[in-house]
């Protein structure tokens, strides 16, 4: 090692970690603060949409972890009627690929992420679970008619400030107390 | 006069018998200087992670108490419920030993540190001197802990702290002796007393040496050897938890605020400064020490081991002898009342010797066969 | 009494900050000087290529995922490849472009993540990787936008892409493009001259020219000890061959040269990521016809692309059936850690880990 | 564009050159006697015209029958590249020579089909389990492995 540059290298890197100082901090206060999702996110709890299904059973076997469980039977005109439709989201590894399989558009991705349960055994979902609801919506994953619905995905490219939340300027002083507190 | 010396006269004069007037005072100042460097401490520890984190465009935490003021608190409580774990293959009594030995001489550097004018436990005449002796002790400390622990990670830094701490004593005190000698004593209070023109200015190259040194003496980036944790883990307190743990965690910043109140003393005229109180004024000037080091901590790689000692013995220590003579010849020459041309020739010297060395030395090391 | 000396010896991980996932490097030393030194690999394996064996051809792109975590794109890149080669279906153009970008996009931040633990490992405090994450963070937020996920993509599939992107995508990457060679000029500010690091890592964990070669080393660690081989160059797979771009090469095969080749190698992959930009039709299919369920001609095939981490290669072996009948990965960063061995040997210790950290290893590829 | 060589032509020279060495050669790949692996690595490094100074991927595939190992040269002067492959019919103690000594790309590789398919590399410096742990029992990529 030879100071050839007399140090003006790690004078360099020191001008640029006080320039640093004085930027706005990327962090993002998690449970206070949310970002929107991107409008395709694979989230937990597939929607599954009872009156599309057709009960064909091509989800099941596009599943890489066999982690769909459909039971059917046939009722009038010849026609499947579903009797069990189960998902361990507990198991399930979220690539969409049920989703990218199903002819029938019957099945979707959810948005949600805050999915965390207490038991192995909440984490099985069965029909009603998995049925559209208030909360329960799907995502754009391979199903574009959905976007239009969703929030624009927010990106640290545009400063978030578009769709998500905005940075002040002087953070420190920044607590808002969001629905956990 | 310093104010213990004053309290002491006090109680002289009201008839105390004679063992009490020097206890009282003495153990009055204790419990202050003690009380003051553990909140300074707890400060510095949240200081150091709010503005670190800052500088890592992150927030740093900010949730315990406004603006995570009591994070340091929070963090100390939890280390102190852990449970004390001893390893099995441990010399215990060592393993005890060795965080008191570590956090013990750093409590008694600041008898000696001056936070104000005459707010100094004991104005020993040989103050500087005394720092310097006490701080090596708690090197022994860390080789203790190093060594009683039986682990193999330590043990590298056991031996590093000795290699690093012996190579950076000789250049931090020659380049003290610069300033004993334009001020004529070893006395903190007189060191202060004796900055018309603070001595970062007078002596350039003796505050680089001294603050690079003090950087190592404090194991604190870039020569945070001992505790490299992207090599040896965490080095010297690897095996230790809770309370034992706690004494190494609040030594290591309460080094850093030794080594802070040192330099403030000796190169940036101390407590001297206008219209704020002095102890306000000192408090400025070791925050603002101590976050240049945050500052070089958040920016610099590591050194490696051979690499360290030889920038101490190649290129601090020679520069830190030269500088001596060079100091020792202008006072000499120069009259007392020119201290501003002494202060022109040092910085052309400084620069001078500074193009000089970096084109001469070379960081030897390598590759070694085996 | 003549004094008695052995040597130490240390276990590095499989629990250590700078082994970058659980790996073991069995270590015996001389003072501080590493004497003999072999990895240990094996945690984290889990089997892909014996799962593969009963999952079919659509179904083992998620597991492809799992391979270099950091690079997941271009191990689904990689898969896709063999398989076409292996079927013979034509990709369609718009899908070639959208996979040039994703791969380029995937060899930014993958390098970043390579550099910035790199000078981690050297002890500069997470601030470059902080600093790195940022850019990363931009990229991972337009992957998410493109695919649903942040990490683990599964977006290729046989015969193109699942998805065309969102109509808001193509703004997003050209305000990236634009803006992000002022980040890779910031990050040379920080640390490209800084003496220390100059002291820490040039001459540091030399790796010949030979030996490069011959232990079969590729990507940056083979390009950096001055061998010009890129496959993008060489053997020009999908539509490299359309792309105006240099080969970044090191001169002596140090961590310095390493380091710097990858730096190099974030600017040139924002040029091929602009002239594709440029080049790409705007519409079109954007996936062949492959049905799901679809069985490949029975036979062999090696594919095989430039990944960001090195050569990443698949040889699948088809018995006509719709689940491959041999599936092996060859995974680049394995074969790189041949050479540590002979680059550690007489270094320290502190030396040994930035070795090894500027071999960019993640361990999911190397256990698979 | 590396050029995948013609196995059969490539054959040709080889069995020219090492007499009984060749199995068979098609348009990808060239299949030679396992005993004599190593001469045909050898010949085929060295040879000026071939030069396959780069292993990449060494691999090996259970057939039931036999056990083909697969190796793919590449030469980096003159940018063409080979898949050579042998066979061994031995299923209890299949063997096949080393060819680390060559090319020291295979010293992972070898080790690591050792450990997952079970066969044994004549020569090898250090055959050790590389991915399962000492006395895992079985070879899990073998077909026959459940």
């Amino acid at each position: 090692m030879k100071f050839e540059r007399y140090g003006i290298g790690i004078a360099k890197g020191l001008a640029l970690t006080l320039k640093h100082l004085f930027r706005a901090p990327i962090t993002v206060q998690y449970p206070d603060e949310k970002l929107n999702v991107s409008r395709r996110t694979r989230g937990n709890e597939l929607v599954w949409f009872p009156d599309k299904c057709t009960g064909c059973g091509t989800c099941t076997k596009a599943c890489l972890q066999g982690n769909i469980i459909l039971v059917t039977h046939r009722g009038e005109e010849n026609k499947f009627i579903v009797d069990k439709f189960e998902l361990d989201s507990g198991r399930c590894i979220f690539c969409g690929l049920c989703v990218e399989s199903c002819p029938y558009n019957a099945l979707a991705m959810g948005v949600d992420y805050e999915c965390a349960k207490y038991r192995r055994g909440d984490a099985v979902l069965g029909k009603e679970k998995l049925s559209l609801s208030e909360k329960h919506k799907p995502s754009a994953y391979y199903r574009p008619q959905f976007a239009a619905e969703l929030p624009e995905q927010s990106l640290l490219l545009y400063n978030r400030k578009e769709g998500g939340q905005k940075l002040s300027i002087f953070p420190l002083s920044k607590r808002k107390r969001g629905p956990h507190a | 006069m310093t104010l213990l010396d004053q309290f002491q006269l006090i109680l002289k004069s009201q008839n105390w018998p004679d063992w009490a007037v020097y206890l009282v005072p003495a153990l009055v100042g204790i419990i202050i200087i003690i009380s003051v460097v553990l909140t300074v401490v707890i400060v510095y520890i949240w200081w150091e992670r709010r503005l670190i984190s800052r500088f890592q465009i992150r927030l740093g935490p900010n949730r315990c108490g406004p603006e995570g003021i009591f994070q340091p608190i929070a963090t100390a409580v939890k280390i102190l419920l852990k449970e004390d774990i001893v390893p099995e293959k441990a010399d215990k009594l060592i393993h005890f030993i060795a965080p008191i030995t570590v956090f013990v001489p750093i409590l008694l550097i600041f008898a000696v540190v001056p936070f104000g004018e005459g707010a100094i436990l004991a104005d020993l005449n040989v103050g500087i001197v005394y720092v310097i002796a006490i701080s090596s002790i708690s090197v022994i400390g860390i080789f203790m802990a190093a060594w009683a622990s039986g682990n193999k990670y330590s043990f590298i830094s056991g031996m590093r702290s000795i290699a690093q701490m012996v190579s950076y004593e000789i250049p931090v005190v020659l380049s003290i002796v610069g300033i004993a000698l334009v001020v004529g004593s070893f006395s903190m209070l007189k060191i202060v007393e004796a900055q018309n023109i603070p001595f970062i200015l007078l002596q350039p190259l003796g505050f680089l040496i001294f603050f690079l040194g003090s950087l190592a003496e404090m194991n604190r980036s870039p020569f945070d050897l001992l505790e490299a944790d992207s090599e040896i883990v965490a080095g010297y307190h690897i095996e230790y938890s809770g309370m034992k743990f706690a004494m190494f965690y609040l030594g290591e910043y309460g080094v850093a605020l030794a080594y802070a109140g040192i330099i403030t003393t000796l190169f940036l005229s101390g407590w001297q400064g206008p219209l704020l109180p002095p102890v306000i004024w000192f408090l400025i000037k070791v925050m603002m020490v101590f976050s240049v080091i945050v500052w070089i901590r958040s920016t610099l790689p590591r050194f490696r081991v051979d690499q360290l000692t030889a920038f101490a013995w190649k290129f601090m220590l020679p520069l830190a002898v030269i500088n001596l003579v060079l100091i020792a010849i202008e006072v000499l020459v120069i009259p007392a009342n020119l201290q501003w041309t002494m202060v022109l020739i040092n910085f052309g010297f400084a620069a001078v010797l500074i193009l000089l060395w970096s084109k001469l030395f070379t960081l030897g090391g390598g590759r070694v066969e085996v | 009494m003549p004094i008695k000396t052995e040597s130490f010896y240390l276990n590095v991980g499989p629990q250590h900050p700078s082994t970058h996932g659980v790996f073991r490097l069995r270590l015996s030393l001389d003072g501080e000087v590493v004497t003999d030194v072999e990895p240990i690999v094996g945690y984290l394996h889990r089997g892909i290529e014996k799962l593969a064996e009963t999952r079919t051809y659509t179904q083992i792109i998620p597991l492809t995922d799992r391979l270099d975590y950091l690079a997941s794109m271009t191990d689904n890149v990689a898969y896709c490849v063999a398989v076409e080669k292996l079927a013979g279906i034509k990709v369609p153009e718009r899908a070639e472009y959208i996979r040039i970008i994703f791969s380029e996009l995937m060899r930014i931040s993958s390098h970043m993540m390579a550099v910035g633990f790199y000078l981690n490992d050297c002890g500069a405090f997470f601030t470059p990787v902080l600093y790195m994450w940022r850019e990363r963070e931009k990229i991972i937020d337009l992957f998410d936008m493109v695919c649903g996920q942040r990490l683990l993509y599964n977006y290729m599939r046989v015969g193109g892409v699942s998805q065309d992107l969102p109509d808001e995508f193509m703004p997003a990457l050209k305000k990236f493009v634009d803006e992000m060679p002022r980040y890779i000029g910031e990050y040379n500010q920080l640390i490209k001259q800084n003496e220390i690091f100059l002291a820490r890592s040039k001459g540091v964990g030399i790796l010949p020219r030979e030996t490069a070669i011959n232990i079969g080393a590729s990507g940056p660690v083979l390009r950096a000890s001055g061998v010009k081989w890129d496959l993008r160059k060489m053997d020009p797979y999908s539509l490299y061959d359309r792309f105006d771009f240099d080969i970044c090469t090191g001169e002596v095969g140090d961590c310095y040269d390493r380091y710097w080749v990858r730096m190099q190698e974030m600017t040139q992959s924002l040029r091929i990521i602009e002239q594709a930009m440029k080049q790409m039709p705007d519409k079109g299919p954007v996936c062949a016809d492959v049905p799901q369920f679809f069985r490949p001609p029975a036979g062999e095939a090696y594919g095989y692309i430039e990944a960001p981490k090195g050569n990443l290669g698949f040889y699948i072996v088809s018995d006509g059936s719709i689940a491959p009948y041999r599936l092996h990965i060859f995974p680049p960063t394995l074969i790189n850690i041949t050479a540590l061995r002979d680059m550690v040997i007489g270094w320290k210790v502190a030396d040994l880990i930035i070795i090894f950290g500027s071999m960019d290893v993640v361990l999911g590829e190397i256990d698979r | 564009m590396t050029v995948a060589l013609n196995g059969e032509e490539t054959g040709k020279k080889v069995a020219e050159a090492i007499p009984g060495s060749v199995v068979s050669g098609d348009k990808n790949s060239l299949i030679v006697e396992s005993k004599s692996l190593l001469q045909v690595a050898e010949y085929l490094k060295n040879t000026p015209g071939m030069e396959f100074d780069y292993l990449t991927v060494v691999t090996a595939v259970d057939y039931l029958d036999y056990f083909e190992v697969v190796y793919r040269l590449v030469s980096m002067k003159n940018n063409q590249s080979l898949m050579l492959k042998t066979r061994v019919f031995d299923r209890v103690n299949p063997t096949v020579a080393s060819v680390t000594g060559l090319w020291r790309a295979a010293y992972y590789q070898e080790r690591e089909i050792y450990d997952l398919l079970g066969i044994k590399f004549e020569g090898h410096p250090y055959l050790k389990r590389l991915l399962l742990w000492e006395g895992f029992e079985g070879y899990p990529l073998r077909r026959d492995y459940l």
